[in-house]
């Protein structure tokens, strides 16, 4: 049988997902024997216009990292969803928004002013802006994508069959993923890929008793002790409601997880759960004592919803 | 909490130019009530034939503390535009501290909610016994004033841009 | 009037894009390079705990994460006018030097490397990593994917993961060393030494004896006279993770040193309406548009700029190295854009004998790798340099530590004019009415854009790796008349 | 596809009145997973019922909503009504559109369309609602009662005339407890082993009552009617229904150390009987202070043993038993002499505190009832008495107050007066405390009849000069320094919990307070109760008290206990927790969260697991549960969201 015809590529993100991918090491070589490569911008040699004249549906999978933040982004999304039987959501950008999608805390023209207005190297008394159409020379014209005001997971924008959390994911498990899917018995449209069931706890090595916090210690504050729960001795760790699948890499190096792998399954809303959890273990029934304690979670958008802002039900700041 | 205030205060600045935009609007308020003193506490106001706005939608849960934020987030995200989540009063939990644990998530929420620009008196916790049908009553109609004066949440609309 | 589009050409946040535009002569009018994308890093970082900004700036570059958790982990230091401890410093210092020690070779050997190993007109399926191996036998190939695994080794020992690192905290890092841990990092550093005498070797012998080569690296067609930025250590030795940034005008001359809390009075960015990403300058000269020389305030992080900023390296081999460059090139600064291969080179040797300096020290598994701030945050600026050019973070935060406003100048940005200049210069040596464009012209421009290794091309690093490039020619109408694909 | 009913109440015209009926059973009619609906005048009447059971079996419904009053009203009664008719009763909804809406809304359209939300949402979570059978377990019925004071001593009387078996475990050789080194007791000034000791030989003939004393429960696993407790029993090395207390034994011992029994104001010897009305009524050997058994230094005692009552080879033994309920009675100790120095205890021997004043009134006590100074043996003239010592002294000592100090105080300087003329007593106190039926009484009998001298105020110090003790303080009533040289200081301790106490608590979890006393479930409404299902508490171990609230609270506790034990199963609401351990990942959230210890590790420590007798439904584990692992039966996030979108939606 043919060899099936696989199309890479990135909208907003960092490039992480891509090396992740690599990090999957000389199986790297045995994806390039197994699969044919049509379309990966980042490595070969095609362009748009040759995606645009291939024919619906005639790309088998196409792995899509990124997150959607400009008209460009949001342009290929659609073309490469024309063009694929399976799309596949790689990594955080693409499954829930990721890091990018905290500027849903924000607005697009507090973006713009800061970049090219507000901070203090930049120079620009005219107060230019980026321009999507602006004209060079005698009447030729450069133009840009429109940079979008929230920051969407792809599946906002297209249908998504299948996703592959991480931030990025992790190389064993990105080879899982790109197995399972060439292996042609595929499961049901939805799943996640390269995941587990459960949750980081579930590989977390750290000791886990009850839990009754009197103060939350930002990571910086404390000399924790590595053998402990680290939520227990009251630095906010995303593991509970973080699927597994990264073997617990930060809690390794004794750093909190921050919830990269989004929420697990049957959990839409990641932070609303670890906020409920967080919530239901301070140890004090004194309103202005909770209020102090809980001053110790000093961003808690920032920090329940640090990968996953996009599907957050509340999605993006409300402006009035 | 500062953030708090300062949202607060922003809703309340809006509020006067605003009222007449709202006059006609009905809010619609999802209201959590626990069975053994706020549902109690509802039921008396009705035996009482008190009179309320219809604006409020109860559920009916065992405790308060069973009222996990996602519900809270849920509803505003489907179509309400303010939560009322009633418990026992301190100390008199059914369940001996499961209100302690909804205050606790309660105070946290409110930070996040003014992290998304979300004013304070949308969500509402409140204590009623089993025996205040008539603070029922006026936490309701009071509510259903103050989200009409804030206006629609309107937030399909919000994430659409 | 011609209008040809490479597009995509590679990317830092997205796509980059060059325009090229010929007059009615069939001769070059003008090239633009365009930056499609944006983040916002500095504005949606506000409101965050600052220690969480080492862990978030890393997002800005998954190729280069390890440069970003570094800077961020400095400035955020500074705001909390914490030292880290010397054993935490080390560690810092020794993950970043694995980093380095990774990202130029894999720069070297399978983004640039085929272009002169190979050669820049070879068949396209040969000019990649395979073609590379083919040219330098199997055994190099392999040579060159162990290093990067090895790095990567290094780097997950110390950092929890390679790619978006999560190891530094105000103050030092999270985890020390265990003597099993050091023992490995001393194999590896071991061979990353070897590896980089092997790199210049090789480079020594497929490229500099090869004429057609060096008369490539030597044309003014990649010739480009401009400042140089790099960061140097108190005896004006090259250093990545600290020190004080200097500037060297195209004399060579020391124009500026500065500590990174000062920059502000050194650098501005200039905004142009047509990309997004912004041009950075040395505030003292000015910004006189897209032109090269000491008038313009235009300069090059690059680590050629880096050798030309400096008086030479802080370890034997590498020094040596560094010597032998200049002699060949002909002394103080160089300004040949394709020498930056070879300043690469040194500099990776640099970072892997760096690397072993620091595994030995008896102090780094020291368990007291932290310290605790307990003065109250307020600003802060870290920097470091980042293999494609030095990297600015700057933070200022509430008392609270919460960020209130973060400014950033990332390595690529750095050479963003240059890059552009670059561009123009070999477009207009390239092509011209008697010479339409040929895919080896289009690969001989975009080779004076790809030895900047600018972030854009980070995607390109590990891949069988062929930039896309595309060429369209219109006629005055805007119609095509016909079209090079490459 | 579920076929569920929905039944609408009129209630007359109290529903009708403002919801339109029809148009609620129409609009439900086409909503989907509904197979029928109807509406009838009274659903709750006989006939209305029947109704209801009739559709069930003609439409094989396989859910019911029943839209009508409050739940509380008539949920159980429509569950009947269901499961009469075969459905399981968890399948059977009540949406309350009368309390409500129609009650409290007028505008008939506005309240139709409340109530049809209401329903719709009451239907959409009765479609995933399980079918439950109440979690019954059965109950071992014994009762296992720590502490053999009058509190244990009364509970185990109760709880054993009930007819239940009864384990009573006491640390100390005899039963008693505080009680039996009482002399009289306040307001009435009965003798305290007068009306105690008749009790202790009860306990001791009870054929329900096992009677362990140097014993003390190492462990107890289980939970609410299944209890399983370990107990150390200690070698008494007399056989106790050998020994006749013919008392030859200690006759002959050589050994004499101070006798705790009356707190080191007489000595015993190694061989010895706590004092004669113990029980059980029998010596015993104190390994500690005798010359030697492991190798055997002295055999006096056995060799004086005529009914060769003593056994040295006796050996520590490890009884189990399986028990139903638990009582904790383990009392209280006196606020330790070393936490007190400023008042001369320790230092001065005539400075002496209460329960020793008591042993010198006891009849029975060293001194024959006689109040002797323990420096000099003489009888001494002039007695002050502090009150609150170590209570309600935030600063530097325990901020609450003991209670019973003021009581026995005022009986201490009546009955030292009665004992000879020309007496004096001072008695320095902060507040007279005399809440309790004819306690005021004694008080004003005290200050009045017996003239004894009250001085409000603390005193500064104590210090001895000469063969008297000066005692200086403040009297904060007039403002004038006070100066007494008396020649007897008695500290009116505070009472703390017993030692052993926390240790107790952590083997049964059970909460303290932060001064070790027993926490019970609700200070007001579950005052004997405690935290952990089946184990309730009485006596001084929860709190100051004295013997009258102690008794009524050991007999409160007994009946409860008596309650449980009377049941072949206990039976409990399936609306309980359950744990989905393909998603659980044992971050311990949940336990952390469960006021009941409903919930712990699994043995592998990998997943949490719901003890489900334990477990009272309030859901709070769900809502915490960040994985979504913990789901509360028939209130699972998925059916409160979708009363939610009905609430919400268009």
């Amino acid at each position: 049988m043919a060899k099936p015809q696989i199309a890479l590529y990135w909208a907003a993100s960092c490039g992480g997902c891509e090396i992740a991918a690599l990090d999957i090491g000389e199986r790297v070589l045995d994806l390039i024997a197994a699969a044919d490569i049509v379309f990966w911008p980042a490595a070969m040699d095609v362009k748009y216009a040759d995606l645009e004249a291939m024919p619906e549906q005639s790309i088998d999978v196409c792995l899509f990292n990124g997150a959607i933040r400009t008209s460009e982004n949001e342009h290929l999304a659609k073309l490469l969803r024309a063009k694929s039987k399976i799309m596949v959501a790689f990594g955080s950008c693409a499954t829930e928004g990721g890091i990018p999608a905290l500027a849903n805390l924000t607005t697009r023209e507090a973006i713009m002013r800061n970049a090219y207005q507000a901070t203090p190297t930049t120079d620009n008394p005219e107060g230019l802006r980026p321009q999507m159409e602006h004209a060079v020379l005698d009447g030729h014209t450069l133009t840009l994508p429109e940079f979008h005001e929230s920051v969407r997971a792809l599946h906002q924008i297209v249908r998504v069959d299948y996703s592959v959390p991480g931030c990025a994911p992790v190389g064993d498990r990105v080879w899982e993923a790109v197995a399972t899917i060439l292996s042609g018995d595929l499961p049901a449209p939805g799943s996640v890929l390269g995941a587990a069931q459960k949750t980081v706890c579930d590989e977390c090595d750290h000791k886990r008793n009850e839990k009754r916090i009197r103060k939350f210690y930002r990571p910086h504050e404390i000399e924790t002790d590595p053998t402990l729960c680290l939520l227990e001795q009251g630095v906010i760790c995303m593991g509970p409601a973080t699927r597994a699948g990264c073997g617990a890499a930060c809690l390794r190096v004794n750093m909190p997880c921050r919830g990269c792998y989004g929420p697990p399954p049957g959990v839409v809303d990641q932070g609303a759960h670890i906020l409920s959890a967080v919530g239901s273990i301070i140890d004090s029934q004194d309103p202005q004592e909770i209020e102090e304690i809980m001053a110790g979670i000093p961003d808690p958008a920032g920090t329940f919803y640090r990968f996953s802002m996009s599907n957050s039900l509340l999605f993006r700041v409300r402006e009035r | 909490m500062a953030t708090d205030t300062s949202v607060q205060t922003q809703s309340r600045a809006q509020a006067a130019p605003t009222e007449e935009r709202h006059a006609t609007f009905e809010p619609s308020i999802v209201a959590f009530l626990c069975k053994w003193c706020s549902g109690a506490g509802a039921d008396l106001a009705g035996t009482g034939r008190l009179r309320y706005p219809p604006n409020v939608m109860p559920i009916r849960v065992m405790c308060s503390s069973r009222v996990d934020a996602n519900f809270i987030l849920h509803a505003l995200r489907d179509g309400a535009d303010g939560v009322l989540v009633a418990g026992c009063h301190p100390g008199d939990c059914h369940y001996i501290s499961g209100n302690y644990k909804t205050l606790a998530r309660y105070q946290l929420l409110q930070r996040l909610l003014a992290q998304f620009g979300i004013e304070p008196e949308r969500v509402r916790l409140e204590w009623i016994s089993a025996s205040e049908g008539r603070k029922f009553a006026q936490v309701v109609t009071e509510m259903t004033e103050t989200i009409r004066r804030l206006g629609p949440l309107n937030w399909k609309a919000q994430v659409e841009r | 009037m011609e209008r040809i589009v490479i597009d995509p050409i590679t990317r830092l946040e997205g796509h980059g894009k060059i325009s090229i535009f010929l007059d009615d002569k069939g001769e070059v009018a003008d090239a633009y390079f365009q930056v499609p994308e944006l983040r916002g890093f500095e504005t949606f970082c506000e409101g965050r705990p600052v220690e969480e900004l080492p862990r978030i700036m890393t997002r800005i570059c998954g190729v280069c994460p390890e440069a970003h958790h570094m800077a961020s982990a400095k400035a955020v230091d500074a705001v909390f006018h914490v030292e880290p401890t010397p054993t935490g410093k080390q560690l810092r210092e020794l993950m970043y030097s694995a980093f380095f020690a990774s990202d130029h070779a894999t720069h070297f050997y399978i983004l640039a490397g085929a272009d002169f190993l190979v050669g820049p007109d070879a068949p396209v399926a040969k000019r990649n990593i395979f073609g590379l191996i083919d040219k330098v036998g199997e055994e190099i190939g392999r040579r060159v994917i162990r290093h990067r695994m090895e790095c990567a080794e290094a780097i997950a020992l110390i950092a929890g993961r390679q790619v978006h690192p999560v190891c530094a905290l105000p103050g030092g890092v999270s985890k020390p060393l265990s003597e099993q841990e050091r023992d490995r990092l001393e194999q590896i550093a071991r061979d990353a030494v070897k590896f980089g005498e092997l790199s210049l070797q090789l480079f020594g012998d497929l490229v500099l004896t090869n004429p057609a080569y060096k008369d490539l690296i030597l044309s003014p067609t990649y010739a480009q006279q401009t400042y140089y930025m790099g960061t140097v250590d108190e005896h004006n030795q090259v250093n990545f993770y600290d020190g004080d940034i200097r500037v060297v005008d195209p004399a060579g001359k020391q124009f500026a040193r500065f500590r990174p809390s000062e920059y502000t009075d050194y650098l501005a960015e200039r905004v142009e309406p047509w990309t997004y990403l912004k041009f950075p300058y040395l505030k003292g000269v000015g910004w006189k548009g897209f032109i090269p020389g000491p008038e313009s305030g235009v300069y090059q992080a690059t680590p050629l700029s880096r050798l030309n900023a400096a008086d030479g390296m802080a370890t034997p081999l590498a020094q040596a190295a560094y010597e032998n460059m200049y002699d060949t090139l002909g002394g103080k600064p160089v300004h040949l854009t394709l020498a930056t291969h070879w300043a690469r080179l040194i500099e990776m040797l640099y970072a892997a004998e760096r690397m072993l300096q620091l595994v030995q020290d008896p102090q780094i598994t020291n368990k007291d790798v932290r310290v605790i701030p307990s003065e109250t945050p307020d600003e802060g600026v870290g920097v470091v340099e980042a293999p494609r050019g030095t990297l600015y973070h700057h933070y200022q935060t509430d008392s609270k530590g919460i960020v209130r406003k973060v400014n950033l100048i990332v390595g690529t940005t750095n050479n963003h004019a240059a890059i552009c200049m670059s561009i123009k210069r070999a477009a207009q040596g390239l092509i011209s009415a008697d010479k339409p464009p040929t895919p080896g012209v289009l690969n001989m421009i975009e080779m004076a854009f790809r030895a900047y290794d600018p972030c854009l091309a980070c995607a390109t690093h590990f891949l069988p790796g062929e930039m896309p490039l595309d060429l369209w020619v219109y006629d005055a109408q805007g119609k095509l008349l016909y079209r090079v694909t490459r | 596809m579920r076929r569920i009913g929905v039944f609408v109440c009129w209630c007359g015209a109290n529903i009708a009145r403002t919801v339109d009926v029809q148009k609620v059973v129409e609009t439900m009619s086409q909503h989907p997973g509904v197979a029928h609906a109807e509406d009838y005048r009274y659903l709750c009447s006989e006939p209305g019922q029947a109704l209801i059971r009739q559709a069930i079996r003609e439409h094989r419904l396989d859910g019911v909503v029943v839209t009508a009053c409050t739940p509380s009203l008539h949920e159980a009664t429509f569950r009947r009504t269901v499961s009469s008719a075969g459905l399981n009763p968890y399948q059977c909804e009540i949406a309350n559109i009368r309390e409500q809406c129609s009650w409290v809304h007028e505008d008939r359209r506005v309240a139709t369309d409340k109530a049809i939300r209401i329903i719709k949402g009451m239907v959409d979570k009765a479609l995933l609602n399980e079918s439950l059978q109440p979690i019954s377990v059965p109950v071992v019925r014994r009762a296992l009662v720590l502490g053999g004071g009058i509190a244990g001593i009364q509970a185990a009387l109760d709880i054993a005339n009930s007819g239940f078996p009864v384990t009573l475990v006491e640390r100390e050789p005899t039963i008693g407890g505080r009680m039996a080194q009482l002399s009289e007791t306040f307001p009435t000034l009965d003798c305290s082993q007068c009306i105690l000791t008749p009790r202790m030989a009860e306990v001791a003939q009870h054929p329900n009552i096992e009677l362990l004393t140097c014993s003390q429960v190492i462990e107890v696993t289980g939970h609410v009617g299944n209890f399983h407790a370990k107990i150390l029993k200690r070698p008494r090395y007399v056989i106790e229904d050998k020994c006749n207390n013919c008392g030859e034994c200690a006759k002959v011992c050589p050994v004499l150390v101070p006798n705790e029994f009356d707190r080191g104001l007489s000595q015993r010897t190694a061989i010895y009987i706590p004092f004669p009305q113990a029980v059980p009524s029998a010596y015993v050997l104190d390994p500690d202070n005798c010359l030697g058994l492991f190798p055997l230094a002295c055999e006096r005692c056995s060799q004086a043993c005529e009914s060769q009552a003593i056994d040295y080879d006796m050996h520590p033994e490890v009884v189990e038993r399986d028990i139903g309920a638990i009582l904790v009675a383990t009392g209280y100790d006196l606020y330790p002499l070393e936490n007190l120095g400023e008042y001369g205890y320790g230092r001065y021997p005539d400075v002496i505190d209460s329960l020793q004043f008591e042993r010198m009134l006891s009849a029975s006590g060293p001194t024959g009832g006689e109040v002797l100074r323990p420096s000099d043996g003489k009888v001494p003239k002039t007695v002050v008495f502090i009150q609150c010592a170590g209570s309600r002294d935030p600063e530097s000592h325990l901020p609450y107050c003991s209670k019973i100090c003021c009581m026995y105080t005022a009986k201490h300087a009546l009955l030292f007066k009665h004992k000879g003329p020309d007496r004096q007593t001072y008695i320095f106190y902060m507040d007279i405390r005399a809440a309790g039926k004819g306690y005021e009484e004694f008080i004003q009998r005290v200050t009045e009849e017996d003239r004894v001298c009250y001085i409000r105020g603390r005193v500064a110090r104590v210090f001895q000069e000469g063969d008297k003790l000066m005692v200086w303080g403040a009297d904060t009533l007039t403002g004038a320094k006070v100066e007494i040289a008396a020649d007897l200081v008695v500290l009116a301790m505070a009472m703390v919990p017993n030692r052993g106490a926390q240790e107790t608590a952590r083997m049964l979890r059970l909460a303290v307070d932060e001064f070790g006393f027993f926490r019970e479930a609700h200070p007001k409404l579950q005052p004997v109760e405690t935290l952990t299902a089946g184990v309730d508490l009485a006596g001084a171990a929860q709190a100051p008290r004295d013997i009258s609230e102690t008794v009524a609270q050991a007999s409160g506790a007994a009946a409860k206990i008596v309650a449980l034990l009377s049941r072949e199963q206990l039976t409990h609401e399936p609306i309980i927790a359950g744990v989905d351990e393909d998603l659980c990942s044992g971050c311990g959230i949940c336990i952390s969260v469960c006021p009941y210890g409903a919930r712990e590790f699994s043995a592998d420590g990998r997943t949490a697991r719901v003890v489900e007798v334990l477990c009272e439904g309030c859901g709070a584990c769900s809502a915490a549960c960040p994985s979504g692992a913990a789901q509360q039966r028939n209130f699972t996030d998925a059916q409160i969201l979708r009363m939610v979108s009905a609430a919400v939606g268009e």
